[in-house]
């Protein structure tokens, strides 16, 4: 069971608390009916997959409610920071060498 | 009981246990376990293996054991095979089998494999076995099954309760051993939290075993029981008889806890196992090492065992396992255990060491106790049936085995060395590296925040072990803020040693020939390893699943470092480049129950019940379970079956009023000044117009275009919104919510609450419908113009608060009555008298069903399935045309979506008034061969009902267009012809939906 | 907007479970509302006669912050509560939950180890006057610390009996490990 | 090669085992080949056999990360079947269980393919449903899929509590007899063998970095661990690892990979004569021919590549198992291991040409790959023999993403694979 901060109660806390809620940083666009059925399709369905650093979406379901941010790195399953939504994607290098 | 040693061990002579054997009493004392009373009787026949049926004692004294494997049955239900009987503490009462033979343990007919072994190598049963092609199924497969597997299923409920916690600490340490004392010592005293665990019924490790080393000058017993009670002063929890069986992310540590096995009578509210689900700052890992035997031929026969055990049932349970034992070694360690065992009685017969020069003192002291000792010496054979009576061994000079000459003995305590237990380590995906000193492999780096300490790493001795918790655990507190210095321990009377590591035993007989056991329980022998090699398995987990080399019980405990080096030596590579294989929790098995903890029987998941549903349970209802909830599904009276009831509710329902519990639909209150505007932004149809006291229904889709939930949304206020799910979807629907607005639109002022379970709802249907509500809402005139179809409205029924609106799910007036959750029943109970004069009906979810399947109203997963639009469904006037945007347009306009021939809702009645079955498929060629084009399937079907016929809801490609068609539904035995006709079989002008129209 | 706080109230305590290490008790219930705001917050502390606690886990006088613009109050005078609200200009959300929750309160002195049961946090960091929402045996619930020994949750009413059922199974669980 | 039978068997066992040769030669990288296929799973290694035996393409190198059968294949709880609902779907599964049926002797290697029924548990009205649903769509379809009612259940699979007062009550179930197990090993080693002995190299612990492209697009090759390898055409059938690989060739993939997580329990005599399935609890389970009962479980929440998986989820699915089948609760778990599962949208499969020449994948089976090993692996050999989709693995494209036209099994039928 994965151990989360919550970038809102600033608490780390069990996985159990929480929903997976997919890839971070896809934007809906704001008119859908001007979007290809590619770019549709990418909106939808495609994903990065990341096999490493992924940036993500968790909400602390059973908590504060939010949906927030969080980069984790895929192969050992360790997150490398956690954000509210909305903030700007943090800066990968810096997170990694923190951890290294 | 002439095995049993005075005044040696740590069991309680005062209290003698009487327990059974196959069925034979037999005695020991509290604080033995099956193996050291049964090995007190002089008895090592325990089991039998798994493959050649060969008969097996204990090799070991821990949970290490791979071949005395046992039932254990306490009572009705309490019966589990393949207990380890070095674990399986006495109690009265214990009954206890062996397994794995017929008809006796003593003569067993299977062990006509062994003399056959020649044909069972590695991966037979991959070469043969396949003509004639159908004897696989019906012959081999059979027999291969049942002469596998060991012990025999459990057949009966388990009567026991089982349990699970969760728990925080800073400091975990496993295993009790004098790595882990040493560091639950420097953790101790400081304010933190600090667990110390062992799997043992005592805590002491090593100590139990090594009763002559002096800690500090206190002799080891001594010292353990100070300090065990200094611990205890101190805080420490200590929890034996406790695995800690896997390690998970983020420092999680999983444990159980054995609570009663070991107990004559279970004490009430107590559970026989507990899992603990542990999160520690810091882990000491202090799990110590196992013993490796040697491998050579005849290994494996009773009385054959580990030095160290040897040594462990001499000093921990007084009992000495052979009267005339001979030792074989490559390691100092077993010195000792021919040391203690002389000590105690025994006449030992040789220490045989394959080593050509030993310590002096070693030497010295066997010269003292007048032990012959053979030096550059291996083992080439045992002899004995059922206990081992002779030792083969013969001078290695070089490469050339010399003659052999057979000691009499029986016992023969064999040591290959150490190797640390690396379990837990390598769950944290920690790295291994090898130690070509030590011919092992030793923990390196691991992500997780744990050290690990003494034996586990590759430290020997009490004092090396002692140093080393201290220290390790001084590393693991500098993480939590702790500077002291690592405390010192000094012991006299230790018994460092040092040794080497072999393949197989030279030996002077065809290797090919060799019964040399590596893995014991499943029969894996050195040459199977090797044979595997040759094959081509060069990965250690081809090899390993090949021969299923460590895959017994013991998981590989015994024979992962053997059969690596033997399968390294095969390759002409070293180790590491042929790699171990990954050790897989848990540490030990581990019992269903433990890991099922509470959630059995009652508590095994959540029942939702609404607060009407105890009166449904008093008035016979039958109920169906959905999602999380139960609900009634229908109130048979005396002797009616399903079809009958739901016959006469309908007709109740159409003919005067029904009245239904509708409380468990999904309710989100959607408030603020932007509710409107996201509402609209949700739902497919128009919600920025309805006036505030109006409904509308609504269709909700995802971006992809497909039906995921519909409800009815009445306006409360200008900024406020009562939103119904489906019963199923509701917190789907409100996580999805919850994400469009938190993420894609966080800039509306709108908030969603969950108001499921604020609400009490019954919905009351029928033509008097309205009558038999109207006294109990004086404050609303219940009529076409003031409360029209389709309205909401915040009023007092029945004196009290609720939100009463004007729907329909059935076609009849209706009214859905919202109270205060804990009010339902009572108004419940107040509208059932009321309605007495209207002959009131209860009805249940089938009657729901039907009645709106004859109006032609969907179900959302019943009549859609997830690839289904609003427009597939019929329904594209939910679809507001005028809208900008709203969830699913986008998706919807996708080409497979607007394409023709898409499968749409539509009604069906069978020419021959049969019932059509739901799910069945549709298709136009009756007569066409298999595999049949199918062009759509029956979604829903009901007999019956009150159309008089039955009906039929279908999902048929391009169905919109077949009205008047005829269409096919091909059953087992025969074809229903079927006319498509509108999903809408009652009503279609919706006058009874009118007050004053139809009563 | 109506008020509908007019729940049946003064119930007595229902004692479920009691034993030597902790006692399971339901509660009466009490008027609930969820309030939803964000931004400058003054308004609404001003309507309310008292500051709304600003970070999750605070409680203030009975009014818990659950998120960060969602706050539970509990209160013996809901519509009292609503008609002050309801002139307050932030935009915000107030909605009457009195009847979705059962309060159990558990005390004694395993009282914290009952919990440990379902929740998987740390219920020994948690400080005394707090609450917050978190999971038990897989059921969201709310929890308060009022003292040391003595915790209340509120469990949705369909959820109530599964979560009353294991912590009186529990209750007599901790007992029987004190005996 | 030594043909494997029993008189072979037993002239060997005379002489010590001494004649047996190695099943497939430990092979190095030649500096071209017609075909390199990523991933020496089932499928990859079965495409190879198919594309030596049935396409006369032997200059074909199938190249691992790893050891071969190392990934799903050797990970997974074996189960065959093919009562899928959609036309698409059951062709596929179906045509996989018609090579399964023939596999052991085609290969010359027993891969213990035991028919002995799976069996899927209805616990709501909604099942029994769903489950009638895809009975009739078999039945139309020629596949075996029949309906039981709850004694019948019990009388198929003894353990089974059909106890209406369960939490989850058994309402019946699908049955199709023709289903069953086989030894995930031996299925890769034998289609190893199968392929080596028709050329075929196996190239085994060589990560393959990326796929390299020629200036007009076409594939040019792989770049590896051991160097560059050139390739007329790339075949990549990498399961969990497949979106990683493939994006070296800017190709996206509607792909996540989750951690799946299965374990057994300690060996016993036979108990559990046939396979079970119980979607709302989320676990399966069958007895292996060494008397282990096998028991899948679902995927955890978050994608993930590290193969480790939550306790709880574990928790969830003894649980599970032991409330369905209760004379389970003093078995004990041996071990339990992790696997990474890719998953498409629909959880139905991509065995695809991809916008770029000559490049192929076989990919999104999720947890069901097992079960389509023969089918996918025979079809996915023609599609890259022929640069053409076989009619069986025509509608399982990458392009449904675009246009809509998904194979939604699991919305469907809210049953997993």
């Amino acid at each position: 069971m994965l151990l989360i901060h919550c970038p809102h109660c600033q608490e780390t806390l069990p996985e159990a608390e929480f929903t997976y809620a997919g890839q971070a940083h896809i934007v809906r666009p704001a008119d859908p009916m001007s979007q290809t059925d590619e770019q549709w399709e990418e909106f939808l369905f495609i994903r990065q997959n990341a096999k490493g650093a992924h940036y993500e979406r968790w909400r602390h379901l059973h908590g504060c409610g939010r949906f927030f941010n969080a980069v984790r790195d895929t192969v050992s399953d360790r997150f490398l920071t956690t954000y509210v939504s909305g903030a700007p994607r943090p800066d990968l290098s810096s997170l990694m060498e923190g951890k290294a | 009981m002439s095995y049993r040693i005075p005044e040696r061990g740590r069991v309680d002579r005062s209290q003698p246990i009487r327990f059974t054997f196959d069925g034979r009493e037999v005695t020991g004392f509290r604080g033995d376990t099956v193996a050291s009373a049964l090995l007190a009787e002089g008895n090592h026949l325990m089991g039998r293996s798994f493959k050649y049926h060969r008969p097996r004692g204990p090799v070991a004294a821990g949970s290490e054991e791979p071949n005395a494997l046992i039932g254990t049955r306490r009572g009705k239900g309490q019966f589990e095979p393949n207990t380890r009987a070095t674990m399986q503490e006495l109690r009265h009462g214990l009954q206890t089998t062996s397994q794995n033979k017929y008809p006796s343990l003593k003569f067993d007919v299977g062990a006509v494999n062994d003399a056959a072994y020649m044909l069972f190598s590695a991966g037979f049963y991959y070469k043969t076995f396949m003509w004639p092609k159908n004897f696989w199924h019906k012959v081999y497969e059979p027999f291969i099954r049942a002469a596998a597997g060991l012990g025999v299923s459990p057949t009966e409920e388990d009567p026991d309760i089982y349990a699970s916690r969760n728990m925080h600490c800073d400091v975990l340490i496993v295993g009790a051993g004098p790595a882990g004392l040493a560091a639950a010592r420097q953790a101790a005293g400081k304010g933190l939290k600090v667990v110390l665990v062992d799997e043992h019924a005592e805590a002491g490790g090593t100590l139990l075993s090594e009763p002559q080393a002096v800690i500090d000058g206190a002799p080891a017993w001594d010292w353990l029981a100070a300090t065990l009670a200094d611990l205890k002063a101190a805080g420490v929890k200590i929890m034996t008889r406790t695995t800690a069986i896997g390690y998970y992310h983020e420092n999680l540590i999983g444990m159980v806890e054995r609570l009663t096995d070991h107990l004559d009578e279970v004490p009430a509210d107590t559970p026989r196992e507990r899992m603990w689900r542990v999160r520690a700052k810091q882990v000491v890992l202090a799990q110590g090492a196992l013993e490796k035997p040697l491998v050579f031929h005849g290994n494996d026969r009773p009385g054959v065992m580990l030095a160290g055990s040897a040594q462990t049932f001499l000093n921990r349970f007084g009992v000495l396992v052979g009267k005339r034992p001979v030792v074989m070694t490559s390691h100092d360690s077993a010195w000792y255990a021919a040391f203690d065992l002389a000590g105690a009685g025994a006449q030992v017969q040789a220490i045989v060491d394959t080593r050509g020069e030993v310590r002096d003192d070693l030497l010295a002291q066997a010269k003292a106790l007048n032990i012959p000792v053979k030096l550059g010496h291996t083992a080439t054979a045992t002899s004995g049936r059922l206990r081992v009576s002779s030792l083969r061994v013969n001078k290695v000079t070089g490469a050339t085995v010399g003659a052999g000459e057979e000691i009499k003995c029986d016992a023969v305590l064999m040591s290959g060395g150490w190797t640390p237990s690396l379990h837990l380590f390598s769950h944290t995906k920690g790295k291994l590296a090898w130690d070509d000193d030590l011919t092992t492999f030793l923990p390196s780096d691991t992500p997780e925040d744990c050290v690990i300490a003494g034996a586990g790493r590759g430290l020997w001795g009490v004092e090396a072990a002692l140093r080393d918790g201290a220290a390790q655990a001084q590393a693991a507190l500098e993480a939590l803020g702790q500077t002291e210095a690592a405390q010192g321990y000094s012991v006299t009377e230790d018994r460092p040693g040092t040794g080497v590591t072999h393949k197989e035993l030279p030996t002077d007989r065809s290797p090919g020939k060799a019964k040399a056991f590596v893995d014991y329980q499943n029969d894996v022998t050195a040459k199977d390893l090797r044979l595997a090699v040759r094959e081509g398995m060069r990965s250690i987990e081809h090899v390993k699943r090949y021969t299923t080399n460590g895959m017994a019980t013991d998981q590989g405990k015994m024979s992962n470092i053997n059969g690596l080096n033997i399968a390294a030596d095969a390759l002409g590579k070293k180790q590491p480049q042929v790699g171990l294989t990954t050790f897989r929790p848990p540490y030990t098995p581990t019992t269903f129950g433990a890991f099922a903890g509470y959630h059995r029987g009652s508590h095994f998941e959540v029942t939702r019940k609404t607060q009407i549903d105890a009166w449904a349970e008093e008035n016979g209802a039958v109920y169906e379970p959905v999602g999380q909830w139960r609900r009634a599904r229908y109130f048979p009276k005396a002797g009616e079956d399903m079809d009958t009831a739901v016959t006469r509710e309908c007709a109740a329902t159409r003919a005067s009023v029904g009245i239904f519990d509708a409380s468990t639909l999904g309710k989100i209150e959607v408030v603020g000044p932007d509710a409107a505007e996201f509402v609209n932004r949700m739902y497919t149809n128009p919600f920025l117009k309805l006036g505030v006291g109006k409904c509308r229904y609504g269709l909700l889709c995802g971006d992809d275009g497909f039906i995921r939930d519909d409800g009815v949304i009445g306006r409360i206020a200008e900024d406020r919104f009562h939103v119904t799910t489906t019963t199923g979807g509701a917190a789907r629907v409100l996580n999805m919510m919850e994400d469009y607005l938190q993420t894609e639109w966080p800039d509306l002022d709108v908030w969603l609450t969950s108001v499921t379970e604020q609400w009490s709802t019954i919905a009351l249907n029928g033509p008097n419908a309205a009558k038999l509500l109207q006294p109990f809402v004086p404050d609303l005139e219940l009529t076409e113009e003031t409360f029209p179809h389709m309205s909401c409205a915040e009023v007092n029924v029945a004196g009290t608060p609720a939100r009463l609106w004007r729907v329909s799910f059935t076609g009849e007036i209706g009214f859905e009555v919202n109270v205060p959750a804990p009010l339902g029943r009572q108004l419940w109970e107040t509208l059932w008298q009321a309605g007495q004069q209207y002959d009131i009906c209860a009805y249940g979810t089938e009657t729901m069903h039907v009645l709106r399947a004859e109006k032609g109203y969907i179900i959302v997963g019943q009549d859609t399935d997830g690839t289904v639009t609003p427009f597939d469904a019929g329904m594209g006037w939910a679809v507001g045309k005028k809208k900008a945007d709203f969830v699913g347009m986008r998706g919807m306009a996708r080409p497979d979506l607007v394409a023709s021939g898409r499968r749409q809702l539509v009604g069906l009645l069978t020419e021959d008034g049969s019932k059509l079955e739901e799910g069945a498929q549709i298709v136009l060629d009756p007569n066409q061969p298999i595999p049949m084009k199918m062009v759509g399937f029956v979604t829903s079907s009901y007999d019956q009902g009150t159309v008089g016929r039955p009906i039929a809801l279908a999902l048929i490609e391009g169905g919109q267009d077949r009205m008047g068609e005829t269409v096919h539904v091909p059953m087992p035995h025969r074809t229903i012809a079927a006319k498509v006709v509108s999903a809408v079989f009652v009503d279609p002008e919706n006058s009874r939906l009118k007050i004053g129209a139809a009563a | 907007m109506n008020a509908l706080t007019s729940f049946p109230q003064g119930q007595e305590p229902e004692t479920l479970v009691s034993t030597a290490a902790v006692t399971v008790t339901q509660v009466p219930h009490r008027a609930r509302l969820s309030l939803r705001a964000r931004g400058d917050l003054a308004p609404l502390d001003r309507a309310l006669g008292f500051a709304l606690p600003r970070g999750i886990g605070g409680v203030t006088l009975g009014t818990a912050c659950l998120g960060p613009d969602e706050w539970i109050i509990l209160t013996d005078d809901a519509a009292a509560v609503m008609t002050a609200c309801a002139e307050v200009s932030l935009p915000h959300s107030l909605v009457d939950v009195s009847g979705r929750e059962i309060t159990f309160e558990i005390e004694g002195p395993r009282a914290s180890e009952l919990l440990t049961l379902g929740c998987p946090r740390d219920i020994d960091a948690i400080p005394d006057g707090t609450a917050r929402r978190t999971v038990f045996d897989g059921v969201t619930v709310t929890l308060w610390r009022d003292t040391a020994e003595r915790f209340r949750i509120d469990v949705w009413n369909s959820f109530a009996p599964h979560v009353a059922h294991l912590l009186a199974s529990g209750a007599r669980e901790l007992a029987a490990e004190m005996a | 090669m030594t043909r494997f039978n029993a008189f072979a068997l037993l002239k060997n066992a005379l002489t010590g085992h001494k004649g047996w040769t190695e099943q497939w030669p430990d092979s190095q990288p030649k500096k071209e080949y017609d075909v390199i296929i990523v991933g020496a799973g089932g499928h990859g290694l079965g495409a190879a056999y198919y594309l030596a035996k049935q396409h006369g393409i032997t200059n074909v190198a199938v190249i691992d990360k790893g050891w071969l059968g190392g990934g799903n294949t050797g990970r997974n709880t074996t189960i065959i079947r093919s009562n899928y609902l959609y036309d698409e779907s059951a062709r596929l599964f179906d045509h996989a269980v018609d090579l399964w049926e023939n596999l052991s002797q085609e290969l010359n290697y027993n891969v213990m393919y035991s028919r002995r029924g799976v069996l899927m548990l209805a616990h709501n009205v909604h099942d029994v449903q769903s489950f009638t649903r895809h009975i009739h769509a078999n039945r139309l379809n020629g596949v075996d899929n029949r309906w039981l009612t709850p004694q019948e259940c019990k009388d198929y699979c003894p353990p089974l509590n059909i106890s209406a007062n369960a939490r989850y009550p058994v309402m019946g179930g699908a049955l199709q007899e023709r289903a069953g197990t086989a030894r995930h090993d031996a299925v890769a080693w034998g289609y190893a063998r199968g392929a080596a002995e028709r050329g075929v190299d196996i190239i085994q612990n060589c990560a393959v970095t990326a796929i390299r492209r020629n200036p007009d697009g076409s594939v040019a090759g792989v770049e590896t661990a051991k160097g560059f390898i050139k390739a007329k055409k790339v075949a990549v059938s990498a399961a969990g690892h497949t979106s990683t690989v493939m994006q070296t060739a800017d190709v996206r993939l509607p792909l996540e990979s989750y951690p799946l997580q299965a374990l057994v329990s300690e060996p016993v005599k036979p108990i559990f004569p046939c396979v079970v399935m119980s979607n709302a609890v989320h676990a399966y389970i069958s007895q292996s021919d060494k008397g282990e009962l096998v028991i899948g479980s679902g995927t955890d929440q978050y994608t993930s590549y590290s193969q480790r998986g939550g306790l709880p989820l574990i928790e969830h699915t003894v649980a599970a198992i032991t409330e369905v089948f209760p004379i389970f609760n003093r078995m004990r778990m041996l071990r339990k291991w992790g696997g990474i599962v890719d998953v498409t949208p629909d959880r139905s499969a991509i065995i695809s040409k991809t916008p770029v020449q000559g490049l192929y994948v076989n990919c999104g089976w999720g947890t069901g790959g097992f079960k389509a090993t023969p089918g996918a692996a025979h079809t996915f050999a023609w599609t890259v023999a022929k640069d053409e989709p076989h009619p069986i693995n025509a509608p399982f494209t990458m392009e449904r993403f675009r246009t809509g036209r998904l194979i939604d099994e699991a919305a469907a039928a809210a049953v997993a694979h």
